[in-house]
């Protein structure tokens, strides 16, 4: 138990790791917003993940929970709405 | 374990290093766009400042208004000032 | 009435008077009149308590410290909330024929819970009720700021806003620090306590950046000039003259109360700083080309001069202390008197380019002698009380051998004749120009009355020291 | 008065189990918080039967798209973890259009929204049936992968 | 409040109140302006005047108001005031007559004339001031009130000259309140005491001696003396009544006084003499009364003539001063009052000639005697005077000032004074010449319609009253009242007194 | 040598910040008696939890100058002369409509929770009534306005509630008790639900009021 | 080695990540560019407050983690509404 939680930990920070390094390295918005909604969302759930089975009580364990499907959503939504204004906007992605 | 009880400090400091630094920028950006992303980022971290001091309560105000409300009316606000300088650094 | 419920009265009164002017539709100039007159009836009640008393206080809530908050006025208070509270009814004169309608309505709103905010500041005992009070202050000016005014005025205030809250959350950071280190946030409780606390130099420093950048010291001035040149003329009026001062006034309270005055670098800091401002600013003045920001940055200069007047009361006592309050007040006298009638020139020319005032001396005589009369005082020529606080500063600098400091306040009065005197050549000359507006008449009668009594004042240093009482 | 649809019904009974719970985990469950609860829930749902019809679901295949969708988003996250990391940048970034015959409304935008979510794509913009992805590698095989979720999502909600 | 107190009150106020109220009057409304001007200026003469014979059977007016802890507000009528009280009150009373006459048609009347009886304030005040303090405000307040008018006629060029005559005098203030300040800071205390006050207040000598310095750069620049003069040529630019005030009454005769009150009623004659400054203020006067003589010599323009000849004159007050001695003092002092006489008549008949002819250059004055015989002739006496010829009141000053110098063994002075009428001499004799024996070159404008005389009345009378005067007080010189007889009652106090 | 000063600049600023966090690290006093306080009061105050004790009692006062400041905060943002309105743009996408449909229910229901927490433990009005007005805020964004009619009909007066209502209060104390503030114990309880409630609302009106400023709602000033 | 002596580093990992995420706000190029950076704060910040609320036993600090959480996404999509909306002339 000890150990998955901190499996889980780990795992969560290693993603936060890669998100913040697609934000710096990507070469554009829309694939910026990749590294972010993936990466960080995922880290979040991890870390989230983590805690809980530390704690173990269900109730913090349900809360987490709810809080990590707000940022699941809020996520997700805000990157659709950035890249559709960036497209709107004329901004052409990154091609290669 | 000696190593470990610098931790906290050292987090203190980065925190620290963040506000100082955000705060500067908020401040003496020239372009407003860069200087209200930087405002808002610096409320978010104020609240994780008062986290740190401590004090839930001012941290969860400062949540609310600093994180979330006043990232909202400094858009609006900047939206009035349009073709000022937005995506310009 | 007791004299003690005349502190809660004194913030509830503008507050009330606030609410209404903002919920009201109409009828905002003699409400804004009435209340501001009502508010002076208040201070005068004040003063005249503190001449037996010499210091009331109240517990709000019945709760005693460090549970509960006290209000406490003591001299300064008293002479300050005077001083706000003798100008606030000539700004509202002036404003209600300067403004109609919404904006008027906004401008009555606005100005009196800043009057309120002012007044609560004044008598705050309490650290955090300090920072609320900043903090409204901070952002009444603000929105005055902003009233009315085009793109220019809105960048401005943004900026004054970003500049004030920063400051008012630097000073909220240092006093958590201190209510981390002692338990309370009293400002009796806690006198003296300051430099021995855990902490307590970083608190300092903490809160004296904060109050510097609210207070807009030079070099942490960048923000005042456009917010206050891009204003309407009464609302630079309050913003150059009361809303400033706050922050210094708290600083005082602070390192001369909280911090006992301690570390002679801070007293070497505060007087270097002010120099610097004093100096620097006062050039600027003299290089602008637009006559409100010259005065815009005349007030930075003459907040340089509070600075070294502040620095200077640890070591000289009572006649820095006399000074920093003598200049504060002439000071509010006179850059309102010299803003409103700035004001005036600038709406008779529709415009306030010094080379394009068009012999306004002819056409605003009243304001031209404005002009001159808070001149007299700014420049600290006698008999103003200009001039009586800057000859306790001498007389500090010299009983301290801060010969450089001399030469400083020497220098700063020089280069405050220039750009007053650049003001006043201005209004001389140029041609004629029959067709512009005619100023309704209390503009020019409350920008006179407020200049004149800057050099009035000059007869009334005596019983103004008399009531500040010693250094706390 | 207008005559509530059983559709409607449902929902609503849904919608406040579904904020009681909410407020239930919030709360603790401590029996003094319904005090302000219970109008707290009522209130709740009540605004989101305004602001959103009811929407008929099957719950089975609602698990199933949970547990289906969480491996995708790992998996997603897996993907762009090597991309950020990688020595050397390996993006070949497009626009790939993509027709949906999912119903506006919920089961469009969670749509959507799982695009962004998952490995590669990002869901760019819409316009009536047409979606725009922006996909971080164009020589995937991105309809396949689209129309797979799509047709997940398809069984949760019954048309 | 009793009339000892109320009546130096009193004096400021009939030419404040009168100023005040002007200032708010319409431009128009020339009858009541005219009147309250010279109403004040007629009640302020009875009042001076009965302070004056108050004061000569030992009477006491003062009145003071504390401004800040041992800084008092003070006015107090002593001899040495009232002899500049008086002086001002008379001439005062003339050239508003003058002016009234002047700009009969100008605009900006109003304006003027306020800032006319202001200046006459800020001038009684310096010369009633009852210590350093009111001294330094009164003297603030003159180079406020002059600002106006010396940019009255708001030209460029006039502008300017009011920037380089605020440049010098604002300049000046700041020594002087630097000096005062320092001073206080040594002494404790500021209030004019015959004889002074610093001896024995244990500061040193060394800090003594700079603050005399700062003080006397201070007052130093409203009297002109060189290098502190720049000023004053350039400030002809004003109108002729401005011009008869600031060179004869107010601005360089506050500085002159100045000099006066601080040698004697700070620092006592006989300690700056310890103190070695005198010696040092003498050269300075030597040097200006010599250069300003040289300078004027050159000039063509008649109001610059007189002007750079200020410079020079007024150098002999100073001169008289700072020569240790009762004989020097009662020249030095008593010149104070004849320059002012002599100097108003030249500056008003100046104004004469530029107002009626358009004239304003000596090249131009060919023949002008014959035109304006009574003008021409008030002028002559006052040159001749200004020469120090008897019976003219000018000679009485350099024969106090000669035998005073010789008392006190500087005869170096009796070769300045000497080398200075020579040089006097030569600069209005020719102006002499001109006037009266040359042919006249043009025609001269026609004689305005409606008035009889060479010129308006109202220009005419003040300066033929004043050489008047300018003869009066040569020749009744040993009459009680006269100013050499005020003037050594004055030195007597500093001199001989308990 | 703008690098050299820039590399200064940031020296300076982590020394700062090492001066700060070292603050911040340094141990809370021993002597601090401050809970001890509030727990022996907290009978007298009306409220079970200190924090709101302390809000909206021991420093009520402070509360009623901060609900102020959002009334300045607004009327600063109203008084501006109005701007053409914001460009509304584009069409509201779909995603941001559902966006709100599901999240706006779940933001009023956690700001009445803050409310119901604010008794017990951190949380009350001033958090409440922030996420309500974050909620009235995104409801704009994502074009479900229709709850601005009230708004535009009612703005001040709705604003102004709770300042007045708090103002009410804290004048009748100082008439009738002679203190400012100094609520009644028996009364304590209810007179602060009813100033929270009231505040809460006013809050978040003053909140999407101002997000709106001048150009959306029509100013119905005279 | 306890699970809770790694709370001080994830934290400490967490916030330097943070910090990092500012080079993107300095950089630009677009404003969108720079409004990704507080998405990314916003994410930290909730993952660091659920870390201290267990670290310092403050249950409360989830209630700010929750309000972090739900207020994420209003700055953003206020930004999208008000400021970043499609220029004059483009598709």
């Amino acid at each position: 138990m000890n150990w998955l939680a901190l499996a889980s930990l780990a795992l969560g920070a290693f993603f936060f790791l890669a998100g913040t390094v697609g934000l710096l390295r990507f070469p554009d918005v829309h694939s910026r917003l990749h590294a972010l909604t993936k990466a960080d969302n995922v880290g979040l759930g991890f870390l989230l993940f983590g805690l809980a089975l530390e704690v173990g009580s269900p109730l913090v364990g349900a809360k987490l929970f709810v809080i990590w499907c707000l940022v699941l959503l809020a996520s997700a939504s805000v990157s659709h709405v950035i890249a559709r204004a960036a497209l709107r906007r004329g901004v052409e992605p990154w091609q290669r | 374990m000696a190593a470990l009880s610098l931790l906290p400090p050292a987090l203190d400091l980065l925190l620290a290093v963040a506000l100082l630094l955000t705060a500067w920028r908020a401040l003496y950006t020239r372009a407003l766009f860069p200087a209200v992303v930087f405002f808002v980022a610096f409320g978010m971290l104020l609240a994780l400042a008062w986290m740190r001091l401590e004090a839930p309560d001012v941290a969860l105000a400062e949540a609310a208004i600093g994180a979330g409300l006043t990232g909202a009316l400094l858009m609006a606000a900047v939206a009035r000032l349009r073709g000022r300088d937005e995506d310009k650094p | 009435m007791s004299a003690s419920s005349l502190l809660p009265l004194l913030v509830l009164w503008p507050l009330a008077g606030g609410l209404l002017g903002l919920l009201l539709p109409r009828g905002a100039g003699p409400l804004l009149l009435g209340v501001s007159t009502g508010n002076l009836a208040l201070a005068v009640a004040l003063v005249d308590a503190l001449a037996g008393a010499g210091k009331v206080a109240h517990s709000v809530g019945g709760w005693s410290t460090p549970l509960g908050i006290a209000l406490r006025a003591d001299g300064l208070s008293a002479v300050l909330i005077l001083v706000a509270g003798a100008v606030a009814p000539l700004l509202a004169l002036y404003a209600s024929a300067a403004y109609a309608g919404r904006e008027l309505r906004y401008f009555a709103g606005l100005f009196l819970l800043f009057l309120g905010a002012l007044n609560g500041l004044f008598i705050a005992g309490d650290l955090f009720n300090l920072y609320v009070t900043l903090e409204l202050l901070g952002l009444s000016a603000v929105a005055l700021a902003a009233l009315g005014g085009g793109a220019a005025a809105l960048a401005a205030s943004l900026r004054y806003l970003l500049a004030t809250i920063t400051g008012s959350l630097a000073y909220l950071l240092g006093v958590a620090l201190l209510y981390r280190a002692t338990g309370t946030l009293d400002l009796l409780q806690l006198s003296g306590q300051g430099p021995a606390l855990p902490g307590g130099a970083v608190a300092f420093a903490l809160m004296v950046a904060g109050l510097l950048l609210k207070a807009a010291v030079f070099p942490l001035h960048f923000w005042l000039p456009p917010a206050h040149a891009n204003a309407s003329p009464p609302v630079s009026a309050a913003l150059s003259a009361l809303a400033v001062k706050a922050p210094l006034y708290l600083l005082l309270r602070l390192w001369l109360s909280t911090y006992d005055g301690a570390w002679p670098l801070v007293a070497e800091l505060l007087a270097a700083i002010g120099a610097a401002g004093v100096l620097w600013c006062s050039l600027q003045a003299v290089l602008q080309r637009r006559a409100k920001l010259l005065v815009a940055y005349s007030t930075v200069a003459q907040l340089g001069y509070l600075l070294l007047a502040l620095a200077l009361v640890p070591a000289a006592g009572a006649a820095a202390y006399g000074a920093f309050t003598l200049l504060l007040v002439s000071h509010v006298l006179a850059k309102a008197g010299l803003f409103l009638a700035v004001g005036n020139l600038a709406r008779r020319a529709g415009h306030d380019r010094l080379d394009g005032f068009e012999r306004v001396v002819q056409h605003l005589p009243l304001s031209a002698s404005a002009i001159a009369l808070a001149g007299v005082s700014l420049m600290g020529m006698p008999p103003s009380g200009g001039f009586n606080g800057k000859w306790l500063l001498l007389q500090a600098a010299i009983a301290t051998g801060d010969w450089w400091l001399v030469a400083v306040i020497l220098v700063g009065g020089l280069l405050a004749a220039v750009y007053i005197f650049k003001l006043i050549e201005h209004t001389f000359g140029g041609s004629d120009r029959p067709d512009a507006t005619a100023l309704p008449r209390r503009m020019e009668w409350a920008a006179l009355t407020l200049a004149a009594s800057a050099v009035g004042v000059g007869f009334l240093g005596q019983p103004l020291l008399r009531l500040l009482g010693g250094v706390p | 008065m207008p005559a509530v649809s059983s559709a409607v019904l449902r929902a609503g009974a849904f919608r406040i189990a579904l904020y009681a719970l909410l407020w239930g985990i919030l709360a603790g469950f401590e029996p003094g918080s319904w005090f302000l609860g219970a109008p707290a829930v009522l209130l709740a749902a009540w605004l989101s039967l305004q602001l959103a019809s009811p929407v008929p679901f099957r719950p089975w295949p609602v698990l199933v798209f949970v547990a289906f969708f969480i491996g995708r988003s790992v998996s997603g996250a897996v993907d762009v973890a090597r991309r950020a990391l990688a020595p050397r940048l390996r993006l070949a970034p497009a626009l790939v259009v993509y027709q949906t015959s999912l119903p506006a409304g919920l089961p469009r935008v969670l749509f959507l929204n799982s695009i962004s979510l998952t490995p590669g794509t990002l869901s760019a913009d819409i316009r009536d049936d047409t979606v725009w992805v922006h996909v971080l590698d164009e020589n995937g095989d991105h309809e396949q992968a689209l129309s797979g979720l799509e047709g997940r999502l398809a069984r949760v909600f019954p048309q | 409040m009793s009339e000892h107190e109320l009546l130096p009150l009193a004096v400021l106020a009939t030419s404040l109140l009168p100023g005040l109220v002007i200032f708010f009057l319409p431009e128009g409304a020339v009858r009541v302006r005219s009147v309250l001007n010279l109403a004040g200026a007629t009640v302020k003469l009875v009042l001076v005047a009965v302070m004056l014979w108050g004061v000569s059977r030992g009477e006491n007016y003062a009145v003071s108001y504390p401004l800040l802890p041992g800084l008092t507000f003070s006015l107090r009528a002593d001899s040495l005031a009232l002899l500049f009280v008086t002086l001002s009150a008379q001439l005062w009373f003339l050239t508003t007559i003058y002016a009234i006459g002047y700009l009969e048609s100008s605009p900006n009347r109003a304006r003027f004339f306020g800032f006319f009886s202001l200046c006459v304030t800020a001038t009684v005040g310096v010369a009633m001031a009852g210590n350093l303090i009111t001294f330094l405000l009164f003297y603030e307040l003159l180079t406020l009130s002059t600002y106006p008018l010396v940019v009255h006629r708001e030209t460029a060029a006039a502008r300017a000259a009011g920037n380089r005559y605020l440049a010098y005098t604002i300049g000046g203030g700041a020594a002087l309140l630097l000096g005062t300040a320092w001073l206080y800071a040594e002494t404790g205390t500021l209030t004019f005491t015959p004889r002074g006050f610093v001896d024995g207040s244990g500061a040193s000598s060394p800090v003594l001696a700079a603050i005399f310095f700062l003080l006397v750069a201070g007052v130093g620049v409203k009297a002109a003396l060189v290098p502190l003069h720049g000023w004053l040529p350039r400030a002809m630019v004003a109108p002729a009544p401005v011009s008869a005030l600031l060179h004869a009454v107010a601005v360089v005769k506050a500085g002159a006084f100045g000099i006066i009150r601080i040698v004697y009623d700070v620092f006592g004659v006989e300690y700056a003499a310890e103190l070695g400054v005198t010696d040092a203020l003498a050269a300075v006067a030597a040097v200006t009364i010599i250069y300003g003589s040289l300078r004027a010599l050159a000039q063509d323009d008649l109001k610059r003539r007189l002007a750079f000849s200020t410079v020079s004159q007024v150098s002999y007050i100073a001169l008289g001063v700072a020569i240790v001695g009762p004989l020097a003092s009662i020249g030095g002092i008593v010149h104070l009052v004849h320059q002012g006489l002599m100097k108003i008549t030249l500056f008003f008949c100046a104004g004469n000639y530029a107002e009626t002819l358009g004239l304003h250059k000596v090249s131009e004055l060919d023949g002008v005697g014959r035109r304006m015989p009574l003008t021409t002739a008030a002028f002559t006496v006052a040159a001749l005077g200004m020469i120090g010829l008897p019976p003219m009141a000018g000679f009485i000053s350099k024969w106090y000032l000669g035998l005073g110098a010789i008392e006190a063994g500087a005869t170096w002075a009796v070769f300045v004074l000497a080398g200075s009428s020579a040089l006097n001499a030569a600069y209005f004799l020719p102006i002499l010449h001109r006037a009266w024996f040359r042919a006249p070159t043009a025609a001269w404008a026609p004689v305005p319609a409606g008035v009889r005389a060479e010129t308006a009345l109202a220009l005419l009378l003040p300066p033929v009253i004043t050489a008047l005067l300018v003869l009066l007080a040569g020749v009744l010189a040993s009459v009680q009242y006269s100013p050499q007889e005020w003037a050594t009652l004055v030195v007597r106090r500093e001199f001989y007194a308990p | 040598m703008k690098r050299l000063g820039h590399a200064v600049l940031g020296l300076l600023l982590l020394m700062l910040a090492g001066v700060l966090a070292w603050a911040v690290s340094l141990p809370v006093a021993p002597g601090q008696d401050v809970p001890a306080h509030i727990a022996g009061s907290l009978a007298d105050s009306g409220v079970s939890h200190p924090v709101t004790a302390v809000l909206l009692n021991f420093r009520g006062y402070d509360t009623l100058l901060e609900l102020v400041v959002l009334l300045v905060a607004l009327a600063g943002v109203r008084c501006l002369a109005p701007l053409p309105p914001p460009s509304g743009g584009g069409a509201v996408g779909g995603v941001l409509r559902e966006l709100a449909a599901l999240l706006l229910p779940v933001l009023v229901l956690v700001a009445l929770y803050l409310l119901w927490a604010g008794a017990t433990r951190p949380g009350g009005a001033f958090q409440g009534g922030a996420l309500l007005g974050a909620a009235g805020i995104l409801a704009l964004l994502a074009g479900r306005d229709r709850f601005l009619a009230v708004l535009e009909q009612r703005l001040w007066l709705l604003a102004g509630l709770g300042v007045g209502v708090f103002l009410a209060v804290a004048a009748g104390t100082l008439v009738w008790g002679g203190t400012l503030l100094g609520l009644p114990p028996e009364q304590a309880g209810i007179l602060i639900l009813v100033i929270e409630s009231f505040a809460l609302l006013s809050i978040a009106v003053t909140l999407v009021a101002l997000f709106l400023g001048t150009g959306e709602l029509e100013d119905r000033d005279p | 080695m306890t699970i809770d002596a790694v709370h001080p580093w994830l934290a400490l990992f967490l916030l330097a990540n943070l910090l990092a995420g500012l080079w993107r706000v300095l950089t630009g190029p677009t404003a969108a560019d720079r409004m990704l950076s507080t998405q990314l704060f916003g994410t930290t910040a909730v993952a660091l407050l659920a870390i201290e609320a267990d670290t310092r036993a403050m249950p409360a600090l989830r209630d700010v983690a929750l309000v972090f959480a739900l207020l994420a996404a209003i700055t953003a999509v206020a930004f999208v509404r008000r400021v970043w909306q499609p220029r004059e002339g483009s598709k």
